[in-house]
């Protein structure tokens, strides 16, 4: 019988190896998984090739995933904040690899392998060094640039509630990238901060139907990242 | 001249023995026409969820006269239900499970079969037919294991099992088994093994109404 | 200010012309927006091209439009069906162009227009038919076709409730093609079954947002297709 | 050494010219900065329906201390509201908004702007910058009207509207006006056309700040 529900994050990240391509949610601190990043860095898989929007803030969360080493390599669209500071000192001394995809290629890009599409033509970066040598073609005497689908074998995604055939509801701006890196994964992990029964999310309303989702695991009062930032915390705990 | 079969499978039975070979936890896609009949058949202690593509995620039971609600239909534009834990959604996303390759079991009938997978069930080339292809292109396309529940041979005896299929194809080496009113057929590597035949067949019967080379 | 409600379905359509692409929703009667689509059969628009995943059935709605020939071609994906009598006469008359498209060719093809996205590649129909003439490439070992973006002059689409913004929510399987062909459309026109106050509609649970949306009727009690079908109706009302 | 302007419109006033050409209705998304300004200046009788990239159809006002809600925040990851009417999606439905061509207006900030219309604000081309470019290029490639404003010139008095960018382009030919401190200035076929000057400025005076060719 279908019960996607795991008990824990160490437990739901269990199996990510070394050299895994990990999609991670959230856009700046708002939808990031913390906990099952937390978990993941428990683990200590290396050599991980990251696909998030952003690099991380202060020293949790994603930020302390890569300060960990456990990182090779990033695609992302804005890898620095005000507050960010791992990523850039590693990135200057080459100890980590960047793709830096627009924003919207890169939500595209991830949908499009959870959708089975291998490739897409888009305007974005024509005519700038970010298209330089990808393929061109002309549609209708404008110019796109065929940009390709980003699969991974995991992903890390937060959610507001979930039940346990995996449908999903997310809260306000924290959806952002979740819905789509659930359906690009192998293996979709969601910390949900609700676990309902079955029935009671409205089905005109599941934003990720449960076919996307692999594991659940219900984190209740999840850190804030922000707060975290703000509190000039570190993971592991300091 | 009609070949009328007196040994094999009912078309209940061939529905459960493709039942039987759906796991638990499963998200399935049926046909429309005999591959419904196979929800009826799933063991008892699985659970599966039905996908019909036309936009819902957790279909239930065909609606009980009176209690249909026209805006609830599956792919066979049937009045249905939808289960607890169901999700709608609009077609390209419909498809994006299909096409991603999310939906585990695709069941669908045939005009014909070849020893190859290739798989045939869209059009009998007939000119003066109206052409219609539907969701089975992208079906075959994109679900992980496509299974085809069909007769084993025409109405006029001839073998939907071919070497090569003559009617226009819907996917080339997509099939996995074949569910037969004789038999339940693998295709592996581009060769048909026998995996089960009815109580009655034997290998030398099946063979005789099978166009396509058979292997034990 | 921004008020989306047209106080009647003539009023809506009055504007599309001869030779326009018409997108009409709904997967055979399930969200067919029929009070629309007689409104464009009183207009009289001739030499339309129609994209919809059925071809109408009996004698009303996508079939009376069809059988008043105002629509020279129609990109569908299933146009025939146990009870549509039209279409097919006319088709095997030659009166009519067929462009055949799979379902989820279709649905995609719909979608990549309203995302700014001229083409992209699928496995569907490879090595069919439905793929003669048309560019593949090879990714990762398996070949795809690449398909192209169908954009619309018009869409008309059925949905259960709408705001003046156009924000829109629909009911069960009739949201089908409702939400991409919103998207695809430089015009797209829908009728509700019931236009809400701004705010009531939940903002987690908006299915259509209302920048796809130029134009909302209100008619709030539609005729069901299927009944109308059962019941030998023909449009212009017999 | 730091040219300071002494006549001039001020960052609000550039903010206000920008609105005034916010038609009632408009769809808007504003860049990060000085871009975001322009919502308070809205002409009243105007409805305006802000979209920021990261999921919100429907943004309101900036969140008052206090009332922050950690997964409500725009693109700038500020701390933001919804309005009654809004919408959220996730970011592939977002940026469809954007590359469909269904935003009419987007407001950006930039480094330079050439007589062409070509856009860079994204980097500096430095080697030890830190590469980022965001929603950038989504924007300029698919919204309708590309609005930029900047100061005139950089703080060393360096010419920001040139004839060819030197720096790495987000975007060719994408903008259509140009809001500075000091004039506004439309790009037609190639070619920059001073709409209108700050008070206290002319012709000659703007030309002698910018290094591209003027038209009147």
């Amino acid at each position: 019988m279908i019960n996607k529900i795991i008990k824990s994050a160490q437990e739901a990240v269990a199996d990510i190896p070394d050299g895994a391509t990990v999609m991670i949610g959230g856009f700046g601190e708002a939808g990031s998984p913390i906990e099952l990043i937390h978990a993941l860095i428990d683990k200590g898989s290396k050599n991980l090739t990251v696909v998030s929007n952003n690099a991380g803030s202060g020293n949790v969360g994603l930020a302390a995933l890569i300060e960990n080493k456990q990182v090779s390599k990033i695609i992302c669209s804005f890898p620095r904040t005000v507050i960010s500071v791992v990523f850039p000192e590693l990135y200057r001394k080459g100890e980590i690899e960047l793709e830096l995809v627009p924003q919207g290629t890169l939500a595209e890009r991830i949908r499009a392998a959870g959708a089975g599409i291998p490739a897409f033509y888009t305007p974005a970066t024509v005519n700038t060094t970010l298209a330089e040598g990808k393929e061109t073609k002309v549609f209708n005497g404008t110019t796109y640039v065929l940009e390709h689908a980003i699969q991974a074998d995991f992903s890390l995604v937060k959610c507001h509630a979930a039940d346990k055939y995996g449908n999903l509801i997310y809260n306000k701006t924290a959806r952002n990238f979740g819905p789509v890196m659930c359906m690009a994964a192998k293996t979709s992990i969601v910390q949900a901060r609700e676990v309902v029964p079955l029935g009671q999310l409205d089905p005109e309303c599941v934003v990720t139907p449960g076919i996307f989702v692999k594991r659940v695991v219900e984190i209740s009062n999840p850190a804030d990242e922000s707060v975290l930032v703000a509190e000039k915390r570190r993971y592991p705990w300091n | 001249m009609e070949l009328k079969e007196t040994i094999g499978w009912s078309t209940g039975e061939m529905a459960q023995n493709v039942a039987k070979d759906i796991h638990d936890g499963a998200y399935v896609n049926l046909g429309i026409g005999i591959p419904e009949m196979v929800a009826g058949f799933i063991p008892e202690g699985r659970e599966v969820i039905y996908h019909t593509e036309n936009g819902l995620l957790g279909m239930g039971k065909v609606a009980e006269s009176g209690s249909e609600d026209y805006e609830l239909v599956n792919a066979g534009k049937k009045y249905v239900t939808a289960i607890p834990g169901a999700a709608y959604f609009h077609h390209a996303d419909s498809f994006s499970m299909i096409r991603g390759g999310h939906i585990d079991i695709c069941v669908l009938g045939a005009y014909q079969v070849s020893e190859e997978g290739d798989l045939a069930n869209w059009s009998t080339g007939d000119v003066d037919a109206i052409p219609a292809v539907g969701g089975a292109m992208d079906l075959v396309a994109g679900v992980k294991t496509i299974y085809v529940i069909t007769k084993h041979n025409t109405k006029s005896g001839g073998s939907k099992i071919v070497e090569k299929c003559s009617y226009p194809l819907t996917g080339k080496g997509v099939v996995s088994r074949i569910y037969t009113n004789l038999a339940i057929i693998d295709v592996v590597d581009g060769k048909l093994f026998v995996k089960e035949m009815a109580p009655g067949v034997d290998f030398g019967y099946l063979q005789e109404r099978t166009e396509a080379r058979l292997h034990q």
